[in-house]
């Protein structure tokens, strides 16, 4: 079976309190040198039969419909080698 | 691959067990050989060596908790007693209420947020299988010390839990208790309790009776949670090949619960459930065991029809998977369909794995194949029962010589003020509110009280507003210092808390935490808590309903305080009724009632001032608090009290101060004749509440106390925007504001 | 007769038997739908409960858009039928496009339960002609998932267009933008908000206030007259 | 400045409610053919400075310590290029 990769993170110009708590606390735990940072979504999805165009276009309706929330996020699909 | 049969048992006599790595004792192994007459499957070892467990068979407690039933006062209200999943009380107009508190403190300190968030998922589950519907939850939790970096790791994902679970499941958090001592440092206390209402005929119960009905299990599927142990025993039975490691953590899905309570909901309503058990610690083991052990006749299980989540686990590990939201039910088989097709509405796989047999054992098969063959009783009731020694520690006599009244004493007016201001402040006295705000108080529009008032309070019947109301306490500072009056501290106070809003306290639950039973000092802190606990109950009328004892709290050898916590349940026939404790108005007149002596033993003075514990906790008048609990639900009753707030930790001007931020208002206080205004304010005797009483009622109040003899001191008036003591200071509520609500956010915002 | 006002329940639905509560103290009559079921039972308006359907999994609201009823549900909404979105509702309104904009969790990452003040900005909705414009109310806010975000260009417009209903008094609870409570549709028949009024209508429960007994008596109101 | 990517999924033994819930949805909405969905969580770290063993190493710790909860999850630390 293929393990196709889909990520999801909120777009730039959205704020993401998640990220930032995790870069604010990063210095007190020793941490320095990050940034930035954001935190986002990741699926991993087993495909049966196999990962050709027309399931990868299937796999990205699927993330544009519903993983991810376009108002707000963007995406990327991938197979995972 | 060989499976362990029980045809192979009989043949193999001498193969040797991991029984001691399982943590059974050699006695306890030649007991199972003994009950079987052979040595047990790999199957049957697993399920012996953990139903035997402390954890699920009792058996440090049970010598000490048959008290409960023995010393149970005279009750009407007690419908289903200890034994069950839950204790069920009468609580009038055909309605029944159960409630227990259970605890869940070491997953919660290996993983917080999945340790709370199971605890709250699995006492839901208890209530549930009585066959009432979870209408409010409580979480009583202690941590170490409030500035300990492992606290910040501890409580924010322990709180986490509970919300992201009881908020998920729609139930209102309407009280809890969160304390801090060094003791629980590397052994947090996190309970949690839950309350359901039923009707008195949808009572149900765990047991498997009717020859031929189906063992029905539903819920989630099942997977290798919790069964971190068991995996010995797997890799014994099974080739080198054998299983993954195994979580020992247990990860809660309560979007799952909530379709298990309503599911459940509509079973009960179509009458399609003869008996029915939450699967909690010990997964199917217990389940089976229970259910069978109870019923009249035998059960036959086929474990391969248990819908896995992982197909490689084991037998021994489905037997053992604590996986969380799942339900066993016996059902007639002509109503499987329709309890089918409910299951299929609401999304929750239910399967037939089963049905209860004529003959009186435990039947499970593999593949075709018997592994366990075993009369139930011996693995669900009649485990083994310790009498374990017990001895008043070395160190009881030091301790209580060592007094706190001697303490130094604030010497002028000025550090009586600072003194009050930073006990205010400290980590136990502030307030919880950043914490409490996490959880869902409104969910199910009942709810009539929560926090921070002194008890929780629903309304049960939207159409007579009978209500419930409860409250959860305990002291392991009193209870380190004289357990037995320290557990009838933890009873008093509670009681007190259930009266002061105006209910009428009927009956307890409780969650008895302790060190390890294995150090006599401990065993004997716990007989003797347990001894009070009985004894209060008998002179209050309010008889144990259930509960739970959670042993081994300790780090290395160092045991936690001994912490009862007590759970008082009472009813209010009217919630209109219900008394709140804030100072709504000015000039209402504030009484103290009861008696103020000098008892700072174990005091929040003592250990925010001296970081001190010695001495004796305050004495207990069982009388009085019944008394005085009588008086302050007449007074609701005839609307002759505004607000009541009991006094406890903190003592008379911690509970002053909270009434005037709630209601946001002042008080203007004058120091009785004769007493000392550092006691008068710090002293935590046990039975007092301060009241506030309207003008109007002034006089038929006070005549009620005196006629009935409950000592009620007039000390002062709601006025003002500030705290004024007479003679000694005034601090403005925005500073009492500022220090009473600054504390936790800066710990842990 | 009176209206009709349905409550859906989808899986793991909280506050539907309480908004059934709200709206029979309103003086409507409650009619529950159920997320499986495309029928409406001929209800006059639609009021989609707070709680956590699907358990709020990958996105509040994102599963339940999905269902049956929110066909019908959408489909009458086009045609102007009064929805109200309370909370989780509101969540799943905005997934399904019918408002603008979305969810996401509290700037601060806590659940937050707490009365909160709100200044009633449209009052000329279907759920909000018993409030005045410019009126404060109080009503329990509860979610983890409250603030409200939206692209600068939408904003304006809903600023612009008077869509804006309910802003946040006496501080934002969540980092909504704009102190943004609810909103609604171009045609004032949708409107979706985070706090929960069905919880602020009886004198002696939750906090005490009955101030989200207008969101009901409105639509009574409306429903009656027209 | 260079992108490390630490992505954060539970453990495969343990109990995945969202993935789950995901996967549930999807025939429902006309996706068929996805035999397993494991959600788990992506964080975008910009790195000031070479990102050279030594920073590297340094990440790991704090997936380790921090990003992940390593009793239930595991993770991968990857630059992206
Ligand atoms: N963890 C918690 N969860 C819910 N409510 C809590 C919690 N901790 C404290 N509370 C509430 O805060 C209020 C004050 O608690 P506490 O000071 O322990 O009460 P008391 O000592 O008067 O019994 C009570 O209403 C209690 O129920
Ligand atoms: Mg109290």
């Amino acid at each position: 079976m293929a393990r196709v990769v889909v990520d999801v993170m909120l777009k730039p110009e959205i704020l993401d309190p998640q990220g930032q708590a995790v870069q604010r606390a990063l210095p007190r735990l020793g941490f320095e040198g990050i940034a930035d940072v954001r935190q986002g979504k990741r699926f991993e999805l087993e495909v049966q039969g196999p990962v050709d165009e027309a399931a990868l276009a299937r796999i990205h309706e699927m993330a544009e419909t519903f993983l991810a929330n376009t108002v707000i996020e963007d995406f990327t699909v991938r197979v995972e080698s | 691959m060989s499976l362990d049969t029980v045809k192979h048992a009989a043949e193999t006599p001498d193969t040797a067990q991991p029984w001691a790595e399982l943590g059974l004792k050699q006695d306890e192994y030649e007991r199972i050989r003994a009950i079987l007459g052979r040595r047990p499957t790999g199957a049957e070892l697993a399920m012996y060596s953990v139903m035997w467990s402390e954890h699920c068979s009792y058996k440090s407690s049970k010598v000490h908790l048959r008290q409960f039933g023995e010393k149970a006062p005279e009750n009407d209200a007690l419908l289903v007693g200890i034994g069950e999943n839950a204790g069920v009380v009468d609580v009038g107009q055909g309605y029944a209420v159960t409630f227990k508190v259970e605890s869940h403190n070491h997953p919660s300190y290996i993983e917080p947020y999945q340790g709370a968030a199971t605890g709250v998922g699995g006492i839901v589950r208890d209530i549930l299988a009585m066959g009432a519907r979870p209408v409010a939850v409580m979480d009583p939790l202690r941590f170490g010390a409030a500035d300990h970096p492992d606290t910040k790791r501890v409580l924010p994902g322990v709180v986490a839990g509970i919300g992201g679970y009881g908020n998920c499941l729609g139930l209102p958090n309407i009280g809890g208790e969160v304390v801090f001592d060094p003791c629980y440092q590397g052994n947090p206390l996190v309970n949690a309790l839950c309350v359901g209402v039923m009707k008195h005929e949808d009572i149900h119960l765990a047991k498997a009776s009717g020859a031929g009905n189906k063992v029905i299990l539903y819920g989630a599927r099942t997977g290798g949670d919790g069964i971190g142990g068991v995996s010995v025993l797997a890799s014994e039975t099974f080739d080198a090949t054998g299983p993954a490691k195994r979580p020992a953590v247990q990860v809660g899905d309560p979007f799952q619960e909530k379709l298990l309570i309503e599911c459940t909901l509509e079973l009960f309503r179509e009458h399609l459930v003869e008996g029915i058990q939450d699967l909690g610690g010990a997964g199917l083991s217990c389940a089976t065991s229970e259910l069978a052990s109870a019923g009249s006749g035998g059960m036959r299980v086929e474990l391969d029809t248990v819908p896995l989540r992982d197909a490689t686990l084991s037998p021994e590990e489905i037997l053992m998977s604590e996986s969380q939201e799942r339900m066993c039910a016996i059902v007639e088989p002509g109503k499987v369909a329709r309890f089918m097709e409910i299951c299929e509405k609401w999304d929750v796989i239910a399967t037939v794995i089963g049905e209860v047999t004529e003959g009186e054992r435990l039947e499970i098969f593999w593949h075709g194949e018997q592994i366990v063959d075993v009369p139930p009783r011996t693995v669900a009731h009649e485990g083994p029962v310790y009498e374990r020694p017990y001895a008043r520690p070395s160190w009881q006599d030091e301790l209580q010589a060592d007094d706190a009244n001697k303490l130094p004493r604030p010497a002028s007016s000025d550090e009586l003020r600072e003194q009050v201001l930073k006990v205010l402040a400290s980590p136990n006295q502030a307030s919880k509110s950043w914490i409490t705000d996490q959880y869902d108080r409104f969910v199910q529009g009942n709810t009539v009280l929560a926090q921070p008032e002194d008890s929780g309070m629903v309304r049960i019947d939207e159409s007579t507003n009978l209500g419930v109301a409860v409250a959860t306490d305990g002291n392991g500072r009193y209870t380190k210092l004289d357990p037995y009056t320290g557990a009838q501290l933890a009873l008093a106070e509670s009681y007190r808390n259930v009266a002061a809003t105006g209910a009428r306290p009927l009956a307890i639950s409780n969650c008895l935490n302790f060190g390890s039973p294995e150090d006599p000092g401990v065993m004997w802190q716990f007989a003797e808590a347990t001894r009070g606990l009985a004894d209060g109950c008998l002179a209050l009328g309010t008889p144990v309903t259930g509960g739970n004892v959670s042993l081994y709290n300790q780090t290395g050898e160092t045991a936690i305080h001994p912490t009862p916590v007590v759970a008082v349940l009472g009813v209010i026939d009217d919630v209109n009724r219900r008394t709140p404790m804030a100072f709504t108005e000015q000039g209402q007149l504030l009484y103290l009632l009861g008696e103020t002596h000098e008892e700072l033993g174990g005091s929040a003075w003592s250990q925010v001032i001296h970081d001190h514990l010695g001495g004796l906790p305050p004495r207990v008048d069982l009388e009085r608090e019944k008394l005085l609990a009588e008086i302050l639900i007449a007074a609701s009753r005839d609307g002759m009290i505004d607000a009541a707030h009991d006094l406890s930790d903190g003592g008379l001007v911690q509970a002053l101060v909270e009434s005037c931020l709630r209601g946001g208002n002042g008080a203007r206080i004058l120091v009785p004749e004769g007493l000392d205004p550092f006691v008068f304010l710090f002293s935590e005797s046990a039975g007092r509440a301060v009241v506030a009483v309207p003008r109007s009622e002034e006089l038929r109040f006070t005549d009620m106390c005196g006629a009935r003899g409950l000592p009620a001191t007039r000390i002062g008036v709601v006025d003002g925007e500030s705290l004024e003591v007479q003679g000694e200071f005034g601090i403005s509520l925005d500073e009492l504001r500022s220090a009473h609500q600054g504390t936790i956010p800066a710990l842990f915002g | 007769m009176t209206a009709r006002v349905g409550v859906v329940t989808f899986p793991g639905t909280l506050d539907d038997r309480d908004t059934q509560r709200a709206v029979r103290i309103a003086g409507l009559e409650a009619v529950p739908l159920w997320h499986r079921d495309k029928d409406l039972k001929q209800v006059d308006a639609v009021v989609l409960p707070g709680g956590f359907s699907y358990g709020d999994y990958l996105r509040a609201g994102a599963i339940s858009r999905f269902s049956p009823v929110m066909e019908s549900v959408i489909e009458q909404a086009k045609a102007g039928m009064p929805v109200l979105g309370i909370c989780n509702g509101f969540q799943v309104l905005t997934e399904t496009h019918l408002l603008p904009g979305a969810m996401l969790r509290n700037n601060h990452l806590h659940f937050i339960c707490r009365d909160q003040k709100l200044r009633v900005e449209n009052a000329d909705t279907a759920w909000t002609a018993d409030y005045r414009a410019g009126q404060q109310i109080s009503v329990p806010l509860k979610n983890i998932d409250g603030r409200y975000v939206a692209d600068e260009r939408t904003l304006d417009e809903l600023e612009a267009e008077g869509r804006v209903v309910f802003r946040y008094l006496d501080g934002n609870p969540n980092g909504s933008l704009r102190d943004i409570a609810g909103i609604t549709n171009a045609a004032g028949n949708v409107v979706g908000l985070m706090p929960h009024p069905e919880h602020a209508v009886e004198p002696l429960i939750g906090t005490g206030r009955t101030d989200g007994l207008g969101f009901f008596t409105s639509l009574l109101k409306k429903l009656v007259n027209s």
